[in-house]
């Protein structure tokens, strides 16, 4: 028996952020499913000194790094694909601002699985003879880096690889497009590291374009990769991971893609982005004028649309939300 | 011989058949075989892949890094490897581990397809970060002059994946003695070093330019030219390769993009993103 | 660009058979989703010496003990849950003809985990500290065993843990609800370790009770967790887990699973039963016609039926796949 | 004192209100608390958890060994832990890996419960196998006797689950000095024996049989006597223990199930599987 975890953007970040905290976000690739809207509500609260752990940039590491709000990051690939470097985080990074940690996309998840796992280490046949095992960040003076990619000897042949540290973030924010009100999530497209994000972190917030009745659940249960007994919350907000896609509801909005990381590149930039694009909305209406809703009608014209046919049916109205929301929500 | 009317003046009353990039997709497409287990990654890498699924090699298996299995993209040169362009019409959906963990560093991949900032003599590659000075680190890790987009999954694919094709831009600044920081391992320093980590992958075999095709001496490990383009020239390679490029001595140009092929690599480059240079 | 993998089932046993081989099947628990009919036709063909890698027990292990067909056994539960103890299993095992070696549920999904990986080793937390480490059928004289399950240091903190071996069966035969021409293959219910197992074995033949459209893939991309690449063959075979469960389809057959067990207790019983539910039948009719449509129509009548609903539409009539199987099946 | 008939004639003329084995499913139900993470086997465990849910704890979030989450039973009791009866409405279907791993040896899951055939003084379990003599293998792994279920997920939930309450049936055979194998550890040779394993898990909090509840002793970790129900007694129970058990200065009486006790179970326990013996 699990009870209605809805609460509103706010409410979530209010709880599940401090600063300091290791967080962990960004879901799918650069351009897809990252839960962004909390990171732009962690800039609007002014969350400082977080450890981000993506295993891919986003935008919203990108956002984050840009307005100084992360003191160290760990990730995988640092870049927005198409869209180029990732200028926000670049511009922490050189300037010696943000402490970046080098792994790659695979070790990243295989953290996160060792974490989960609760095991001390994760075996690597990656990473190892590269410097992404000599070099630390986080370690400077020490080369070869010592504590970072340790080696430890196979028991069975005597063979030597690597060992990876495992991951649990305090809190991980992660972007799905349907959730029901228990928590329970269905996700489209791939789920990058989304399924084990969701076991190595302590505290699971989940961010949903949608909210779907429980009975979609139920017909689909293999589909629902996070089940409501891991998760903390759930946040409704639409076009939540915007200007990035979500696979079956919106397509990559291209034009504020680039706006947004050229933005991002210095720190006046910034400034003009926040105030435009974060104290730019008060909810979710205002969210959506901002994007425009010309706009909005156009990402959803994706050529993924399809994937969410299934599904549209157990999809709940704005208005059936906020009254599911508005009680006592936990 | 034809060449793009960018890098041959001469050449400009020519009706500019192909350009350097499409030259270079093309090359790197021919390394495929069909019946491959194939990884790209997002850009010119993807065409390139889909360019020999659609011309020569149609049994190719496809895949990304995220685990978007049996898609092509549609409407356009994908944003990022798993965007809606190519989750259109996938036949499944997996992750992160199974894609990179128990298809590529496993060792079942067949074939990867990256990219490079910077790549050295031994095929070591460089998407990290670059470094002022003499291009290399030092005892203590600076801060890096640029930083780049890191090694993201390439770094899986070039310790796991039985042949790596390393796709790159030719210019002097980007083919150096050694590489600032290793993100990706080629053959580190030469010879059998890649045994002492146990890689199951057999390291890259080729790296393709904007300019020819360079591949690794069976014994040292070392880069060196094998193949120009019918635009390009021993020397123009030479000059443009921040180390002494040998040359093999069965080095030969590289036969011209047929019409068919051209037409397999616009169709799959639907949005031109190849003739733009 | 796949092709189609419809072969007849014994022709995959043919292809994908021979004696000696590590042999993996046994998908969900002992009571649903065991490609047992696979295993019927290895007794068909008298296989023998097999290296049976099952992660539970299932009546098709219990089958292949009974007859004789496998020397070694690798496990972690050997029981028929509320069916009680496996006797042909239970047979073979105390009169030595079969020699088991024991894990737990868990880390024989590790073990597919490591060979998937294609690590080394599994760390593991488990199993350590019991029997199961110290004690290995297959290296009877060594007391505590010393290459079942040797310790390995943990380089970051120095405690010592447990080391799985890496599983990499020759052939797994993995029971699905659903699989398309191609070999993507949908699964309801738990999946066990079929993703695992899948992964980890050097030839998939799925074992589909249902063949559907590819169509039908491209609409449940996210639950396709067998894709195509992976997959050798594909058979059509109803009710091919037997009396056991698939969950969506049919359910477990009470009398049939005890007067099978039963059966199975001694070698008389085995011959009969081999003679009845193996000679019994020679293509997909008359094993429908062995069990009874009778009791074929009741044990469809699920508790389960909708979670098939969804995929209905996308199901071949058994004309459309005989079709489909009758032209170059590769 | 109500008892059931079967185990005291003297009340024969009662009405029987409950049986041992319903006595001992409510006894484990009570160690649940609302809230708990909890992973039920199959048969007389998972009755007893879905008790507990039914009757005081209905916060409890349940899940089995292959990762079938939010369901509860229907139609009788499941032939197995993931079978049609209980896979008919999950909210969620994932794996073993995820149920056992992520969630179990991980240490995330509250609590556990298990059977034995065999429980020694320090919560052993074996449910391997019986060897002839001594009740020992000896250096040699000869071949067992009778050959039993093997651990299956229960050594798992033993190293992991922050408590583990072990169900058996309370008989002299089953209660041993020391286990011939240990499938599923306890607290091993007692005393802080479970340190030098790391296990993350507390180790069993209970014992729970159909003559009573034994406890471990908070520094020996020696299970010992802890209460005794309303049809059994100090007396029977240490005579129906294979070794020396020492009884709690605290040992109670345990109360009788309430009428709301015994409703719950009944209305789970739908196919009077507990009624039976």
């Amino acid at each position: 028996m699990q009870h209605n975890k809805l609460i509103s953007l706010a409410d979530a970040v209010e709880r599940y952020s401090w600063d300091g905290m290791q967080y962990a976000s960004g879901a799918s690739l650069p351009v897809g499913s990252d839960a962004i809207v909390f990171g732009r509500e962690l800039v609007r609260r002014q969350r400082r000194d977080l450890h981000a752990l993506f295993h891919c940039n986003t935008q919203q590491l990108n956002l984050l790094a840009a307005t100084g709000a992360v003191g160290k990051a760990e990730c995988g690939f640092t870049g927005l694909e198409v869209f180029g470097f990732a200028n926000g985080l670049r511009r922490a990074v050189e300037s010696g601002q943000l402490v970046l940690e080098d792994y790659s996309n695979l070790s990243f998840g295989l953290r996160l699985l060792a974490g989960a796992m609760n095991w001390p280490f994760a075996p690597a046949t990656v990473n190892i003879g590269s410097d992404i095992q000599w070099r630390s960040a986080f370690a400077p003076d020490e080369y070869p880096a010592r504590a970072k990619i340790p080696t430890v000897t196979d028991p069975f042949s005597g063979r030597e690889i690597g060992a990876l540290s495992p991951l649990k973030p305090d809190v991980a924010a992660i972007h799905v497009p349907l959730a029901d009100p228990l928590g329970n999530a269905i996700m489209l497209g791939t789920e990058w590291n989304r399924f084990e994000l969701s076991r190595a972190a302590k505290k699971v917030v989940l961010i949903a374009d949608a909210i779907v009745d429980t009975a979609c659940m139920r017909q689909f249960p293999n589909l629902v990769r996070i089940p409501d007994i891991i998760v903390e919350a759930v946040v409704y907000w639409p076009f939540a991971a915007w200007p990035q896609s979500s696979p079956g509801l919106y397509d990559v909005d291209e034009a504020h893609m680039q706006a947004m990381n050229k933005a991002l590149a210095t720190p006046e930039g910034t400034v003009d982005y926040v105030r435009q694009y974060i104290d730019g909305y008060a909810d979710i209406d205002s969210y959506l004028d901002m994007i425009g809703r010309d706009t909005v009608e156009r990402l959803s014209h994706t050529g993924t649309a399809f994937l969410l046919d299934p599904f549209r049916q157990w999809i709940k109205t704005p208005e059936e939300v906020r009254a599911l929301s508005s009680g006592d929500a936990r | 011989m034809s060449a793009p009317a960018s890098s041959n003046p001469a050449n400009a009353a020519l009706e500019q058949p192909y350009t350097r990039q499409e030259m270079m997709a093309i090359a790197t497409g021919r390394e495929l075989r069909d019946g491959d287990l194939a990884i790209f990654g997002v850009g010119l890498s993807m065409l390139a892949g889909y360019f020999a699924q659609a011309c020569h090699a149609p049994n190719i298996r496809t895949m990304t890094e995220g685990g978007v299995y049996g898609a092509t993209p549609v409407g356009g040169l994908p944003w990022g490897i798993e965007c809606n362009r190519i989750s259109a019409n996938a036949t499944s959906f997996t992750n992160a581990l199974d894609a990179l963990g128990f298809l590529v560093a496993s060792g079942r991949c067949d074939v990867g397809i990256i990219g490079a900032a910077q790549v050295d003599k031994f095929g070591n590659v460089n998407t990290t970060g670059i470094w002022d000075g003499d291009g290399v680190i030092g005892g203590h890790y600076r801060l890096p002059r640029t930083r780049l987009t890191g090694a993201g999954g390439a770094n899986d694919i070039a310790c796991g994946a039985g042949r790596v094709i390393i796709m790159v831009t030719h210019e002097a600044k980007r083919f150096a003695d050694k590489v600032s920081y290793i993100s990706s391992p080629g053959y580190l320093d030469g010879g059998d070093a890649r045994a002492r980590h146990g890689f199951v992958g057999g390291g890259p075999s080729a790296i393709v330019t904007t300019l020819g095709i360079m591949r690794p001496d069976p014994v040292s490990k070392e880069f060196i030219l094998d193949a120009w383009y019918p635009f390009s020239s021993v020397e123009e390679i030479r000059a443009n390769t921040g180390w002494d490029l040998k040359v093999s001595p069965t080095a030969r140009a590289v036969p011209e993009p047929s019409a068919a092929e051209l037409a397999a690599l616009r169709r799959v480059d639907e949005t031109g993103m190849l003739r733009k240079k």
